[in-house]
């Protein structure tokens, strides 16, 4: 089997650098690649384009991107929850491409697939549409959108294995498996790491083919963003 | 007039026995408490989950486990997980049977806007723009005016809207109230206390009274 | 939950009527639903449209629909290892839309996630592309290939339970796990049916929501095409 | 002239460590046991799996494990398994490094014709098409005549083609032969015994023989 296994976050985005287009799993804090964000924070490379569908909260993920200015653009569904990034916005220091969540998933998958563009009825009708071509079919309209891909995709698995083989843990998943097809270069870190053979051939997500380093991280500490309780 | 959760359990009454549901952020997530124990639904939530459980206890939260609202939430027996690309074929696919969604405005055609203030408010549109788009049916929960007291209920949306002619039915504090197809709100039930002059008042948009405006009934 | 149990096969097929279009999982012999097959062979309905990647052999699988002439058309993209579909498709019997395996795989998934149409480089050039738009993206050719659905789809798994959730195994899950979300009515057919509950939400490959009917199967043959051993 | 297998070993000296492959049937099946065991790299099959394993002892035989020549198979540690539509989805989005296949006419621009013979064979193009459109490298695994002596190295192809412009190398008993990018077979190698006027002859479509041709190193 290939191997993929890199030693640390450092190692794995190395050769990220000023300009560079990610891509970053995860839905709100959930399932974001915690250890890849700090290790980019310490690089603090500049101008980032970044494909997320949340930009994470004021002091936490992406927010602090944000707050050390490090983003150039975001490519998200849903920003809210981050005044930074809301400021950042009004004065136009910051660039953002808003999509719809599920427009957002099919670039993505699209972009992994080789579909250079497919056809959706979300957004038809509304400012989503300025400068898209519509087109029916069957009676309805849809607009077409092309496939994203990215320099790099970073994404956060449950476990894996050093063929780059994942497997993800309950909605921690959302936007990794895409993600993790459309980067030129993915990263993957997990919280635990086995020798290949170690996972069930018929229980894998995303098949070790579309990940080049993986490496097991360490100190997660999934803050929840809304902890929502029944007594 | 009905408070927040009464909106929610009025709208509890249109779920059917076998639905495939998602419920938006606020006043529709509301909704599941209220459905009877005996009608089957499986809820879904679009960052990647079927079958949506209560709140968790504190003991059980599972910061890997959220809804489309980040809020912590327990999985019911037989649920499923899946990534976001496929959470939206669902969607897309219209595999999903009902969509319940708040809105800053409603059209008489049944356009929503609930997305974007212009100047004020950036916040995106996350998924609502493919739900709207795509659901078979769709309900809009909202407080029949806005805090400053302008109808919420309009001829056309003066808001960036996020789906055309998709709203089927609208729930507010006042009335339930349906889309006529060739435009105007039909006036259903009023809230109780609540008199056809006062919703006439606070409906800009074109609204049809038929004959007969049952109460809502919320046993 | 949502109980989708039907008793039997018999039961599960019973509204499959003449001209019914039907998507069927498998790929050669492997992971197709031999139970509702032999269901349909006993009602014996008639000018079936069948989308399935491949149309059995003479004597197993789909070859036996084409023994009692039960198909109008096939839409696959290979059929080899059937004399009597050659034989049937030569004297114009039979009707054949040939399509590349990965086009018709993407057509299928686009079918049942809503998408009316997307861009394929598969075809472009040959006599696949006749009468379809063709168009450049970033300097490569593309083709316009419109999503499938079918009435029914007919699929197998290894595990499913009763709220309509599969799992499936080896090869054997091939085209089955898109089908499911194509078909108006998907019927699944398991080797292990157990309640609700009784499979880990993350194994899952398809969601009940896909699913209308599902039964626990039997008898099954799992023939094999090519017996190749190693010594 | 080489055989069979001694085609399928001089194509095993093209693949490089790490590079995931596609194996089409026939000859290009036959490369898999060439593979220096020191050079790692990853089969796919593209009805879902990446890893593929040696043929497998009678009693391990699975009947769901097959590979896309529906003959029975084993997996390796760190293999899995996934629907057609992802598995085209690695072949389509460039994923898949290199693919070698079979077929029965090549032209001297690298287009391919390997699914159809009018009136006589409707088999179908498989995945073939897919595979050819998108993958970065192809190697075609042929005999350089037709059972009745014709060249399969063409001006144009004649049979229905599969894809066009997409061959990059060719490996036939007669020779080894890249496609030059502007028109024409370049001769890299001969097989042993074989004259490069043989080739010449055998050859329709235009041949450019450098001014050295190594004789091709089966060791």
């Amino acid at each position: 089997m290939i191997q993929k296994t890199v030693k640390s976050a450092e190692e794995a985005v190395a050769d990220i650098s000023d300009g560079a287009k990610l891509m970053m799993g995860g839905f709100g804090l959930c399932g974001i690649p915690e250890n890849c964000i700090q290790a980019l924070l310490k690089k603090e490379v500049q101008a980032l384009t970044i494909i997320s569908n949340n930009a994470g909260v004021d002091n936490f993920g992406i927010g602090l991107f944000l707050k050390k200015r490090m983003v150039k653009k975001m490519i998200s569904s849903y920003v809210g929850e981050n005044a930074e990034f809301e400021r950042q916005l009004l004065s136009g220091e910051i660039e953002v491409d808003l999509v719809p969540q599920g427009t957002l998933a099919e670039r993505i998958r699209a972009g992994g697939a080789g579909i250079p563009a497919f056809y959706t009825p979300a957004g038809v009708g509304t400012e989503v549409a300025f400068g898209k071509e519509t087109r029916t079919f069957d009676g309805k309209q849809f607009l077409l959108e092309t496939g994203l891909t990215a320099d790099f995709a970073l994404i956060k698995a449950w476990k894996g294995d050093t063929a780059g083989n994942l497997i993800f843990k309950g909605t921690a998943m959302n936007f990794n498996p895409i993600m993790a097809t459309a980067g030129k270069i993915t990263i993957a870190e997990v919280e635990e790491l086995v020798p290949a053979g170690g996972l069930n051939p018929n229980e894998i997500h995303t098949p070790g083919i579309f990940v080049q380093r993986i490496f097991q991280g360490k100190g997660y500490e999934k803050r929840i963003e809304n902890r929502t309780v029944s007594f | 007039m009905l408070t927040k959760e009464q909106i929610a359990k009025r709208i509890s009454k249109e779920i059917k026995h076998g639905q495939y549901i998602n419920l938006g952020i606020g006043i529709p997530t509301l909704v599941a408490n209220y459905i009877p124990s005996k009608i089957e639904v499986v809820l879904q939530s679009e960052n990647g989950l079927l079958g949506i459980g209560p709140f968790p206890k504190e003991m059980d939260v599972d910061p890997d486990l959220i809804n489309a609202g980040k809020q912590t939430i327990s999985i019911i027996p037989g649920s499923s997980i899946f990534d976001s690309a496929q959470s939206f074929a669902m969607i897309r696919g219209g595999h999903v049977d009902l969509t319940i969604l708040g809105a800053m405005e409603v059209s008489e055609f049944g356009d929503i806007a609930n997305w974007k203030i212009p100047g004020k408010m950036v916040k995106g549109m996350g998924g609502a723009m493919d739900l709207v788009s795509s659901a078979k049916n769709i309900i809009v929960a909202m407080q029949h005016c806005s805090k400053d007291g302008q109808s919420k209920l309009l001829p056309t949306c003066t808001l960036p809207i996020t789906g055309i002619r998709c709203v089927k039915k609208i729930v507010t504090d006042l009335a339930v109230l349906e889309i006529n197809p060739s435009g105007g709100f039909v006036l259903l039930e009023r809230a109780p206390g609540v008199t056809i002059e006062e919703i006439k008042l606070k409906t800009a948009g074109n609204l049809i009274v038929p004959n007969q405006v049952l109460e809502i009934n919320l046993d």
